[in-house]
């Protein structure tokens, strides 16, 4: 049995963020976390998974031990199928080549919508983010997986300022804003795993994580949350997930 | 905005037929390359984060006090902060501004933007693509399906939401960008300019055509003879370029494919002095490193042989395999 | 025109969410790569005029007697005399179409054209490419500022002119393109179908990403090792990829850069078969040349050794400097 | 002196046409006449002459005796300063990167306007010809060098079809069609040279060529025609273009 304690918060997000993918797919993975994730399914359940990077790469196949501080930089070439242009690469996300994308997120609210902009008024802001990058292309364009830090100011009722769209304010308004494809799939916290239910749209707990309750995944979210009538609770990360991310991250650039 | 958003393409043709397209040699120094660029212009830079950036022709400009330039750019890292923090450029184009994932916010940014000092216009990444894309091909703008419902978009009155006249869809309208003058930082070039870029590409080859001048900074110049060996593997025609620098290390302390990776020590020193203190500390950093040094050579000097050499050493390891 | 000229885009994402996109090998023969073109599809073209086209899988198409294919090219040569002239192709849509220029007009299009039994649709070679360009990039259409005024243009209804929202210029938008299969032949790819392509591209890269299906034809088949070592060399990635034929001399009596020029003495003994009797010329060569052979070697030993051996001297002279 | 029956009419056409283009000009070059006689001015006057070609290529220096068959072949590739797509090489005409268009023509009428798509009427054509390639994309975009054939077939009144926009219907009109840009400069026939006159846009003889008289040009042409005030006469060939031009197409295969 392995214990929560022999695992940090961003080992459990990372490994359960793995597994939200599937072999043969063709993710397209932002850095940190999901960079991390996707290389880690890649070299466990799913050899032929296909990992795109922003900077211009299809099917790279990350080094251990040699994590790219960006998705711009030459090591996210490494054994990569094809190196390309930035807006080639985008491009394919409008085209539809992409199944996943896989981001992180600073804030987020229960339709989903992620900001990386604002804090706080866009014209006065408290603090001026580091904005989109490709964030909001990937979550306009391809179905989404998140990869977060699970705290109260960053799960809101409504985030400051949309950035990369999830279901904007539910229901149809997303198709209806010219987004008729794609959209949230799933959120993964250190806590617990989120779905989106069909009509709202709003966010829901699909699995609570080893040993987290209902409360205190609910006392740490800004707005109420909708639990599945199913709910599940999560795998804990296996010693082969463990290991093989700790060979891949051996200096927890991404996971500390 | 005052100017109009997309020049007209009488103008555009106008300045460009203007440009001398002739098959000539053209290198120049480092600080010869800083008279393409005038007080006011809109400059676009190439590379992407801490990869390929012109930086050895920022660290020029800076150095020749240029003054209020509107920098476009796919992804801006430290370079931003020199930009802005020496007060040559006062509006940024980009679509993500900060260090680098590594290091979180940029205090720099944040201090010139949040009190009104500098202008950081938000695109997403592929709009920025598109702006510079329909520059390259000489159209007003190109249609994409993203930005849409975003709160992105309604920062950015100078795109325009259409209803396709094919489909009836949804569509936004980027507006081209034609940068007066792009910056660019190649692997290899002839003195004419013809320029080929190894890896990672990002938006360059659109960049040099869109722009109405290019300077291009490079590892080293090769003849002509070696480029017409390989005409395949010309990334940028010579005509679109009117300064050619040979410049080794001219991305430092970032990286250039296959050359060198990031000079971490040097950067994490950088990020240390300036975020501690935006100001101050960007003052201090561009007096030792920016003012200070005889040339381009004595800057590397200051890196250090040591952390030069290791980041060749992991720069030529892309090619091991 | 009865279809809609742009798919929506919601069938366009359909259609491409249905391939299956898996990192696999997909190694077929040329016979069996037939199977993914069906009656009444549309097929574009790789390569233009006489220069990488997908001569071989024509062959295999046309052996296999398929049925009311509409195909679009770059520029057309003697495959469309192949593709009208054997019943399979009925409808053209490229803007040039003869042998070549050496050999003037091509009878045995103007008998299928000019009988009414074929339509070839005229459009600017700008027009043709950012009609792919469009599909590649998931657009409804692509601006122009050619074709305007023209009566090629008063022939394309498809196209629509409009006033630029930003500059309020005359501006032709042209519908996106996007072929059912595509039909590319390449130097070199591995067996999950990345391929690189030396020389002259032409529009087969927006073609690969335009078209709902992607058969490559190939002089050989690299391992995938190899195509990782230089990413930067790779032009269509493997996901755009259905099926990979690998077939050397694949384009003859064409060329293929770097691999051989045309085989003209077969071409000239082929225009001056079919222009003196653009049915019965026609139909007699491909009897002899096309239904005749068992093999594609078989018809490569048609065309002769001493042919095929000079083409490939000449084709691999242009890497003699 | 050379005499007349020293060159063939292509020959002169070549050289004439060549004589058209300046060095450090980038120039835009259809097959045949216009490919050679580039070719022939920059082994000549103009060494800096940057010769494009549809196929995607930029900077071609052609062999002698290897004239490709096409504008798509890769021998227009040779020693060449970049091979890029044929749609990128389009677009440098739209961007504004070519000096001067240079073609040949099967049907020119008094504005300027070619037709390469059909004789007769375009429902019911007599000969459907090969159509337009890169010709109305070149045309509308840049100023027009025309080498072709003089026959009064070939000058007529108004073309049977607009492939390739010369001024259209004269005065403003092709800027009122949309196309601000470009337009005829020159004609070049075996006969004469021609301009166009700035107000009505109509063809005018800027010079005849040796032996040639104001009636031979005027009987071989399908409209009146205009003589400029001070009409010239060409140069006659010289023995280095002839022997040039000679060395690069041996076989006649342009200049037959």
């Amino acid at each position: 049995m392995i214990e929560p304690h022999r695992y940090t918060a961003n080992e459990i997000l990372t490994v359960l963020s793995a597994r939200q993918l599937r072999d043969g797919q063709v993710v397209f993975a932002g850095v940190g976390v999901p960079l991390l994730a996707a290389t880690l399914a890649q070299r466990t359940r799913c050899p032929g998974l296909t990992i795109l990077f922003e900077g211009g790469v299809i099917g790279a196949f990350v080094e251990p031990g040699k994590l790219p501080p960006s998705t711009n930089d030459q090591r996210c070439t490494k054994r990569a199928n094809m190196v390309l242009g930035s807006a080639e690469v985008l491009l394919l996300l409008q085209r539809g080549y992409v199944d996943v994308g896989f981001m992180g997120g600073a804030q987020i609210d229960q339709y989903g919508n992620l900001n990386s902009s604002f804090i706080g008024d866009s014209l006065h802001p408290k603090t001026r983010l580091p904005g989109t990058g490709g964030g909001n292309d990937i979550s306009s364009l391809a179905n989404m997986i998140v990869a977060m830090k699970h705290e109260k100011r960053r799960f809101v009722e409504h985030v400051d300022f949309i950035t990369s769209p999830g279901f904007i304010s539910g229901g149809d308004s997303r198709a209806q804003s010219g987004l008729p494809t794609g959209g949230m799939f799933r959120v993964v916290t250190e806590l617990a795993v989120f779905s989106f239910e069909d009509a709202e749209r709003r966010m829901k707990v699909a699995a609570l994580n080893p040993g987290v309750s209902r409360d205190e995944v609910q006392d740490k979210t800004g707005f109420e949350l909708i639990f599945d009538d199913d709910l599940a609770v999560t795998e804990p990360p296996s010693e082969n997930e463990l290991a093989t991310l700790r060979m891949l991250d051996p200096e927890h650039l991404f996971t500390a | 905005m005052n100017e109009a958003v997309v020049k007209p393409y009488l103008q555009l043709r106008e300045e460009l037929s203007r440009r001398d397209r002739s098959l000539r040699e053209k290198v120049v120094t480092l600080e010869d390359a800083t008279s393409f660029v005038q007080d006011g212009m809109s400059v676009g830079l190439g590379g992407s984060t801490m990869s390929r950036t012109p930086m050895a022709m920022i660290w020029a400009l800076i150095r020749a006090r240029k003054k209020h330039l509107t920098c476009s750019r796919s992804i801006v890292s430290t370079d931003g902060d020199l930009l802005l923090g020496s007060g040559i450029c006062d509006h940024m184009i980009t679509s993500w501004f900060a260090q680098g994932i590594l290091w979180g916010l940029s205090k720099v940014m944040r201090h010139h933007v949040e009190k009104g000092g500098a202008r950081y216009d938000e695109w997403s990444h592929m709009a920025v693509g598109m702006r510079f894309r329909a520059g390259a091909m000489g159209v007003p703008f190109m249609p994409i399906r993203s930005m849409l419902g975003s709160d992105v978009l309604k920062q950015r009155p100078e795109a325009k939401e259409i209803d396709c006249p094919f489909t009836g869809e949804k569509l936004l309208l980027v507006p081209a960008l034609n940068p007066d003058v792009a910056l660019i930082h190649v692997q290899r070039c002839d003195a004419y300019g013809n320029a080929q870029i190894d890896g990672l590409q990002f938006m360059d080859i659109d960049l040099a055509m869109a722009a109405n001048r290019v300077i291009l900074t490079t590892e080293r110049i090769v003849s002509n003879d070696q480029i017409r060996r390989a005409p395949d593997l010309t990334k940028i025609p010579f005509f679109c370029v009117d300064a050619v620098v040979e410049v080794p290390y001219g991305c430092a302390p970032h990286e250039c494919y296959g050359a060198y990776e990031p000079m971490m020590q040097h950067m994490e020193a950088y990020v240390s002095q300036v975020n501690g203190d935006p100001v101050g500390g960007l003052e201090a950093y561009l007096g030792r490193y920016v003012y200070g040094p005889k040339s381009w050579t004595e800057f590397l000097e200051l890196i250090g042989m040591d952390e030069v050499l290791d980041a060749t050493r992991r720069g030529r390891s892309i090619y091991d395999d």
